[in-house]
């Protein structure tokens, strides 16, 4: 608290042309702030929001430092640079197996995680086209992504269409059309095909 | 060798010679064995050649018999319900990795209180419906149970009563209902009363009673009339 | 990072058996793992066994370090010790107002929250009441309030009794005390109650 007291009075007293080593510190700490409290990829606009300014090289500057600090630094977390210019803060992967047990919120499994893939792969898909590749159990799968919020359901006539929300590609930092999130999916697909190849 | 010739039958030669070889018979594919041709050719070789044999014709049947089961069990086999439809298939993406990320909420204190607004006014239904419904008589369920097993089993129990009732009064031809209901419960006192009123009813026992004792005399006098009655009519 | 690397030098160099720096680090990180997924505080016991060790000491010497980084980092996070020896991985308070309107998360849907709210003015409760008042389907709010953390169920005799758990108070900044905290919730509410009243 007291550290945070003499930050501002540093902060206000610091010319703003010429960026004092506070001025970067404080920048760094604000998207830092950002990209902790979201929980999801942010993209330039929303960063540029958080640093009051309008100029998106000056932003990805300060992100840019910032990552690769956090990348020299060596611990569990990294910001990672996602398409169309979006970051994220997360655990690195090689650490989920050794504490997930600790997360405060129903993970999923593999088998949720298929019926996700499926259905965000497909969508809008109808949910008894979705039963009948996966299999009934797939039920309560889809129970459990509404209830995480990963996908929505509407009725179309006498059948019940699913697709993924707003907040599934904002996890994800997939794009909100569509036609584009369809095609960067199947990309992150090929990768994972790739990935598979090379480790077996 | 000419002798050896008129020794086997003809229809010992082929194409009549599947008719009369039972481990050809059971291996042939019963599609491909034309049974009318054969049995008519058989006939009018027989015809022609003058060996009439009897034998020859009850066995040519019989294996015509057995290609026709086979022929049917075939035809059945086809019509078998088809196997259930396989799943469709359709690309099947790997699972999604989905990275691990603090992620702060934003549900306050105040939304639970406003959402335990809704949740107590709830309650506040519960409990009045409650209220409402508590019943200060038993339920006609809880009775109606067992009458309707006792209805259901009147007729039953109409009959065990007559035939115990027919042999306590071969003697005297009457008892007392306080006979009848000795050492019994007051339930079984009640339905023992009933079924009598419906014995009666069908004519099957008299009931009448002592005004002074209220004693209820019962017999099966009327019975004889009754069922004499019925024979004459 | 460099006075992170002299620490862990320091710390290398010293008895009784030695731990190598990437020992070092890989702790430091398991603990920086778990305090970040959880978003909660985090007691010695739940720390040790992150690192695996039964070794309380050992564990607060690293949880020290860690905290000690942060500090010197001078980010827009902090690791606290709070009572009882618990730790937490936060954001500094004075980061909350600037990047706040980024968090649109709730942390439950409507459904589950009001069962949640329910429990937490009754508490403690027997499940049964709970279903009767809400229905048979906050079975499946209560599983998930359970896998949350948000609420405990004890056995008493034949039936199940809910109450709010300890991260229910973090969550909602109560004490840390049950009876505090208990005192605490009575008051909002009693305050809520009282409101309720007046405009009814």
């Amino acid at each position: 608290m007291q550290r945070a007291e003499k930050q501002t009075v540093d902060l206000a007293g610091s010319p703003p042309e010429k960026p004092s080593t506070e001025r970067i510190q404080r920048n760094l700490a604000l998207l830092e702030a950002a990209l902790y409290v979201a929980g999801r990829p942010l993209d330039l606009n929303e960063l540029c929001s958080v640093l009051k300014t309008r100029s998106k090289n000056k932003t990805k500057k300060f992100i840019k430092i910032l990552a690769s600090e956090y990348a020299d630094r060596n611990t569990a977390l990294e910001i990672l640079e996602l398409k169309d210019e979006r970051y994220v803060l997360q655990l690195k992967a090689e650490y989920t197996p050794l504490v997930k047990r600790l997360v405060n919120r129903p993970l999923l499994s593999t088998g949720p995680l298929k019926t996700l893939s499926y259905i965000a792969y497909r969508q809008p898909i109808s949910q008894k086209r979705v039963v009948d590749v996966r299999g009934h159990h797939v039920y309560s799968h889809i129970k459990l992504l509404k209830e995480m919020g990963l996908v929505v359901a509407e009725r179309s006539g006498r059948s019940l269409v699913l697709r993924t929300s707003e907040y599934f590609a904002d996890y994800f930092g997939l794009s909100h059309d569509l036609a584009t999130m369809k095609r960067e999916l199947a990309n992150v697909f090929k990768d994972f095909a790739k990935q598979e190849k090379l480790s077996s | 060798m000419a002798s050896a010739v008129i020794k086997r039958p003809f229809y010992l030669r082929p194409p009549w010679n599947i008719l009369f070889d039972f481990h050809k018979l059971e291996k042939l594919t019963p599609w491909n064995v034309n049974i009318a041709y054969l049995l008519s050719s058989f006939l009018e070789e027989m015809e022609r050649s003058g060996q009439v044999d009897f034998r020859a014709s009850g066995v040519a049947l019989d294996s015509s018999a057995l290609i026709y089961l086979m022929k049917s069990k075939l035809l059945l086999k086809l019509e078998e319900p088809p196997p259930p439809p396989k799943p469709p298939q359709d690309f099947l993406p790997p699972p999604l990795f989905l990275p691990l990320r603090h992620e702060l909420t934003s549900t306050t204190i105040k939304h639970l209180l406003e959402v335990l607004d809704d949740v107590l006014r709830g309650e506040k239904l519960i409990n009045l419906e409650k209220a409402v419904a508590e019943p200060i008589l038993p339920t006609p369920s809880e009775i109606l149970p067992q009458l309707d097993a006792f209805l259901v089993e009147i007729e039953l129990q109409m009959e065990r009563l007559y035939s115990y009732l027919s042999e306590k009064v071969k003697g005297t031809g009457i008892i007392e209902f306080s006979t009848l209901i000795k050492d019994a419960v007051r339930l079984d006192v009640i339905r023992t009363f009933i079924l009598l009123l419906f014995l009666a009813q069908e004519g099957k026992v008299s009931l009448w009673q002592n005004e002074e004792t209220e004693e209820i005399y019962v017999t099966i006098g009327e019975l004889k009339i009754a069922e004499s009655g019925k024979a004459n009519s």
